[in-house]
């Protein structure tokens, strides 16, 4: 048996449902519904809705690694500073997109410090492309996983990591079995938001990697280039890109990210 | 001004600072009014429009998203109050010295342009079929201010913007006439809103923009004159 | 050599741990003291969880802990193992892999660390829990599956907490018999620091016993010595009872005088090796010297009354030492009784104990 | 003493700071300083940083008012269809922020299902005020409170829940004083995402609201602006962004928010 | 009539609750049971946390629980007050804020509910530790905070799991008079449910015992009857003491059949009220009946010997029935001293009981 929930918090909670649903809906309504199929399968759309799932999928695995780190590293340490360095994280939150978008060129572009590093050494060029798309989107989703998985640390407290310590685990050990598991149902959320964050980046993606069909132009791009054409087809394109994303969240999402742990035994 | 009555100016974002310019010194003009401007993309601010948004000026950098307004039944008799056309941009110094369209089709070189869906990438094509040369871009830009930025910071070789742009950015980035350009020149539309609750204000304004005063901020900007 | 050497001074909100004790190698320390009085915070001194402001930890000759040195060698890296008063099994784990989870972190492999894992089960009668997760057990379910777990790391220094508490009349004495034979076990054993409130489990798990209140040590010594003479009241409600040490026989035990004295013998009790009987104060009974036993008592040997003092509601005698096994004794009687035989220091009397009231323990050769 | 963290986690860690710092390091360096203070002290940037906190603001505790009943309901309701509640508070995660912008002022413009209800009834006219500023902020932003707060109530299990309602407590106060202290530390980063993603809105802001100046124009909607003029001035405003964003952060974030407890007594 | 009712069928994986008992009013029932025999369970489903997969349970006449007509009452509308094996305070709020929760929730003010929650923490002797927060508790101070949160509720149906576990010697006792105040406090007193693993808490609390195994119910009755003449193995490793009701009086118990047994009265017998006099039957020692008794030991009482049989390694007498008080009661002794005595049925002795090993505790008037 769960918990009840108060039936004071259905009303709030049922007047957010619709500040989220109702605007889809106005949305869906005003869909030319016949000339959809069509719109949706044009191949320039089909292989937007692919680079858009590839890149997401591939940034948000780049924000996992690199974030769920950070995170523990941010929640775990008491070095002095680490306070300057969570409000460091949040920077590319607060950035305004296009601006972010130039960070990233003036880094990596041709003439910026690494970017010409890479060039010069290496022969790389990351602008123009999916690469660049990659690194945009993790740029600007990375920290929706670091801010939610480091609440999530700090909130659960440590006292398994601890106990596991005394049994002879090592930091890393600990890390693997005992702190990651642990988190796996804010890693979901974290994931989700890192993902749907990455899947609708617009602003980054187009400074940064350019906008070329099959290459850099993701389904946000191509979104943006239709509503300046044909807004009927830029809201089709969305409603598709809506669709995909609901369905690859609330399929793959795994199950085990879905769970909670009951408290340790005994305490029924 | 604060005071006076708001006049809500709904212009594209490449107007910024002309119509910026331009809405102060008409307040000095007009001290019964307030010029308020609504900065965005052209088609943003025609779907705003359509939607019952309280315009009372729309000035859209191009002809066609005009008419949907103008469809909709929200505008009438729009005129045309500036016209822009297409330039190569190229890193200050033009390193990779562009002298024409034709150079840019040359392998090797990084090139941006915009997308065809939005008006400057329109202009684009038609400037391309003119001149009989065929570019492959690195990357079709969403808008016009993405190419600048892309050769502002060097990214690209060359870029297709449009004349204001690059008096905009002049120092940054040099240009190069394009002698095709006028096979696509780009007319700017402005009309007085139906339905404003400001009518007589925003025609004044619109007239005010067709003037000399127009003529001379916008030509400062490095718009055309139609 | 001292397996352990501890010296501690810690502060926590308004309570003051100040602390120092040797663990003699192999053997086992109990803590006892009231609800409290710093046990707890002992252990997690010694696990590494806790950082004194002062003082040091030195295990088997390696510092583990020196505030002054600035050593404080992480958790892990101390070969300790520890079962805190809270189970705290890993939710997200089976119940096998919590107990492997030790093995498996000092590196074994997984099939081996299950293996040993399946062991501990057994041993802790737990093995068909093996697939459950922890929010599935009972409350004395996952204490034996944290005791498990603790010891499948074989640690060098092993910290129990409270180890039998939530257990049952019959997985108490198991749990019981198996940690003696894990800290026994000849060779092998590893050092031990056992915290509980039942003076049963000092008596048969440890060697030395300290007594804590209010975070210092009040009492401190060989556990026999402490729980048969206790100096400080608190002392004396958990304990206080007779002890007799020798050897132990079937049916009870032999003195080193050679007297026999009849009981019951605990379960790991063997034979000819050196074991100590237990009996309450309450359980003497006191007669005339020159009375007959014609009863079913089986003790009884003559001594003479050193002291009588009040004792609560009770009159506590004390007898002289004469040799035999009921010198140095305590009995607590009822005034009425007192009176009725006029005892005073000096009578001579016959102490007469129920075999049924005398439990046989085992004690460490050490002890 | 807490658990330690492997140093191997570092090397990750390390490697995501970079990736957020040293792009907005670039961005600073190729600010021109010496113009900054007269481009940040221009009253339209003042008017539009003033503008976008109390905006943000504003949405965010709209965020909270709405969010956290909704993320309790979808964490502790086990009616059927509730996975499929929590697939749709994604939605405007995912929805290109213009086109969300547009399906708002689908709804709510005067030709709007809900608009022109509000219009004819209540004259009131939503579009192109602030407070369409702030609903376009709060229907972004709040996913990611309810996104983040669920993932924490599902990992922390809802014991001390079951415990308040043994003690008579009915759901409601089992909500205030037990559930929502316990989500502190969570409902903490779940402010802070939600915070940043409302300042730094600007796709469905600038199509649901508009840009007029003192009204509409937020900070981000001037910074793109000013990009259309002069990109450098639209840097160093978004650097103004930035620095004001961390600071509210830094500073405003309750300290209560920042704590964790440890786990019940006894267990040390 | 009846304060509770109830019967349960309950799956959970492999372990299968089949219950059905009552408690009559304003009474006791104490669950024994070995680890994992479906105690806590049964709590669970009485408090509302847990919803039986059949069975009903019924309070005052109030349904609560009726699984075949859809009923389930929230735990919060059920009155009843939870002491779970898991102290599990809120870990956000003081001490005393945690012992008021009930109060508040309730409805009294913050000054009504504090003073509540100061006077029940005086009650558990915490009230020194109102102002911390649960994290700075120690394990046994934890229990004694969670003790006084589940009694501050006033609750009408009191649930107890292991309310004394993680105790010191002294607080033990302490919070078990406690519990018996509250459980007999005159008129008010709530109907309760205690799970333990001590005879003595069944006996001093409770009037009914229930004892479970594998979620069946082995023995039920009054807890003297069942306590005293255990059916069942675990039972009697428990349990197996020797009980003689009657009066208390200052130093021991008047029996109905006006003869003294003298013993140690626990600190809350109230001279004149119902007690019953409680030892082991290891603490009987058998004499032959002519043996005049001349030592310490106050209670001797003629009996004759009704059965001998063995007991483990011992053997295990009863005693038949003359009226005198050592009627019906057990003996064990060693078989050597059988022997000696040449105990058989039909046999005329004499009992000898020291005082010292006689507690003499209350009984409620129901039982
Ligand atoms: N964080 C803290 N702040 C203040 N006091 C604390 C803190 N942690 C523990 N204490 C106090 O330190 C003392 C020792 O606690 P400890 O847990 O060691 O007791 P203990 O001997 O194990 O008692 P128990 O038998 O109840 O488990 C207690 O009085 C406790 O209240
Ligand atoms: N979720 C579950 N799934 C499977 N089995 C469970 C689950 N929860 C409890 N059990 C089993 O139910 C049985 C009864 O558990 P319960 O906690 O009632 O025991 P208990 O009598 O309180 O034992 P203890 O004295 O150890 O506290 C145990 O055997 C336990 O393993
Ligand atoms: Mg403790
Ligand atoms: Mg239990």
């Amino acid at each position: 048996m769960r918990a009840g929930v108060p039936r004071v918090l259905w009303i709030p909670a049922v007047l957010a449902l619709a500040l989220v649903l109702l605007p889809v809906a106005g949305l869906v309504v005003r869909t030319d519904l016949a000339r959809l199929p069509r719109l949706i399968a044009a191949p320039a759309a089909l292989r937007a809705l692919e680079l858009s799932l590839t890149t997401a999928a591939m940034s948000t695995v780049a924000c996992v690694l690199l974030g769920v780190p950070l995170a523990v590293v941010l929640a775990r340490t008491r070095v002095r500073g680490v306070r300057v360095l969570r409000a460091v994280v949040l920077l590319p939150l607060v950035l305004p997109p296009v601006v972010g978008g130039l960070a990233l060129l003036y880094l990596l572009g041709r003439n910026g410090f690494l970017g010409y590093v890479l060039d010069v050494t290496a022969g790389v060029r990351v602008p123009f492309t999916t690469a660049a798309v990659v690194i945009a989107q993790t740029f600007v989703a990375m920290p929706f996983l670091v801010v939610s998985l480091e609440g999530a640390l700090r909130g659960g407290g440590d006292s398994y990591e601890r106990v596991a310590a005394t049994l002879g685990a090592r930091p890393w050990t600990v890390f693997r079995r005992v702190t990651v598991p642990l988190l796996l149902p804010a890693l979901g959320s974290g994931v989700v938001l890192s993902f749907a964050r990455a899947l609708g980046e617009f602003g980054a993606t187009i400074t940064f990697a350019g906008s070329l069909e099959g290459v850099t132009r993701t389904l946000p791009l191509e979104v943006y280039a239709q509503s300046q054409a044909d807004v009927d087809s830029a809201i089709a394109l969305s409603l598709l890109l809506i669709v995909v994303a609901v369905l690859v969240i609330a399929i793959a999402r795994p199950r085990a990210l879905e769970g909670a742990y009951a408290s340790g035994g005994g305490g029924r | 001004g604060d005071r006076g009555v708001p006049l809500n100016v709904f212009a594209a974002a490449s107007l910024a600072e002309s119509f910026g310019a331009l809405g102060r010194r008409f307040e000095q003009d007009n001290s019964d009014v307030d010029v308020r401007l609504n900065l965005a993309g052209s088609a943003t601010l025609a779907q705003q429009i359509v939607e019952g948004a309280p315009a009372d000026v729309f000035a859209s950098a191009n002809e066609s998203t005009m008419e949907t307004v103008v469809a909709a039944g929200r505008a009438a008799r729009p005129a045309v109050f500036a016209t822009n056309s297409l330039t190569i941009v190229v890193p200050a110094g033009n390193p990779r010295d562009v002298r024409s369209l034709a150079d840019l089709t040359g392998a090797g070189l990084t090139v941006v342009v915009c997308a065809p869906e939005v008006p400057c990438g329109t202009a684009t094509e038609q400037v391309e079929r003119s001149a009989g040369a065929e570019l492959t871009p690195a990357s079709e830009e969403q808008d016009v201010k993405a190419v600048l930025n892309k050769v502002v910071a060097g990214e690209a070789d060359a870029g297709l913007v449009y004349v204001t742009d690059a008096t905009a950015a002049a120092g940054k980035v040099d240009s190069v006439a394009i002698t095709e350009a006028a096979a696509a020149v780009n007319s700017y539309p402005i009309a007085a809103v139906e339905g404003s609750a400001q009518a007589e204000a925003a025609r004044r304004f619109v007239d005010f923009v067709l003037g000399s005063a127009g003529r001379e901020e916008l030509g400062r900007a490095g718009f055309g004159t139609p | 050599m001292n397996a352990v050497h501890a010296e501690l001074v810690l502060r926590q909100g308004d309570f003051r741990l100040d602390v120092a004790f040797d663990i003699p190698a192999g053997s086992v320390l109990a803590i006892l003291g009231p609800n409290g009085s710093g046990k707890s915070t002992v252990l997690g001194c010694l696990a590494g969880l806790l950082s004194p402001d002062r003082g040091s930890i030195v295990v088997d000759g390696r510092a583990l802990t020196d505030v002054h040195r600035r050593v404080l060698v992480p958790p892990e890296a101390r070969k300790v193992g520890l079962l805190a008063q809270d189970p705290l099994l890993f939710p997200h784990l089976s119940v096998l892999d919590n107990v492997a989870f030790a093995p498996r972190s000092l590196g074994a492999s997984r099939a081996v660390a299950r293996e040993r894992a399946v062991r501990w089960l057994s041993e802790v009668d737990a093995e068909d829990l093996a697939g459950r997760r922890p929010a599935q057990l009972s409350g004395g379910q996952a204490q034996r599956v944290a005791v498990a777990r603790a010891l499948a790391g074989d640690p060098g220094l092993l910290l129990l907490d409270e180890p039998l508490a939530a257990l049952d009349v019959d997985a108490a004495p198991a749990i019981r018999g198996l940690l003696r034979r894990v800290l026994r076990s000849p060779g092998a054993a590893p050092a031990a620091v056992l915290v509980t409130h039942d003076p049963l489990d000092a008596l048969s798990l440890a060697d030395q016993v300290v007594v804590l209140a209010e975070g210092r040590i009040v009492e401190q010594g060989a556990t026999r010595d402490v729980l048969s003479a206790p100096r400080t009241p608190f002392t004396a409600r958990i304990a206080g009872v007779n002890l007799v040490g020798g050897i132990a026989t079937a049916g009870g035990l032999r003195t080193e005088g050679g007297e026999v004295i009849s009981g019951l013998p605990a379960d790991d009790v063997v034979v000819g090796e050196p074991a100590v009987a237990v009996f309450a104060p309450a359980a003497v009974a006191v007669y005339p010297a020159g009375a007959a036993v014609t009863g079913s008592p089986r003790n009884a040997a003559k001594a003479t009354v050193a002291t009588v003092a009040p004792h609560g509601d009770l009159v506590r005698l004390h007898t002289g030492g004469d040799g035999q096994w009921a010198a140095g004794l305590t009995a607590d009687l009822t005034p009425a009784a007192v009176a009725e035989l006029a005892l005073e220091p000096g009578s001579e009397v016959r102490l007469v104990v129920k075999t049924t009231m005398v439990r046989v323990h085992p004690v460490r050769s050490a002890g």
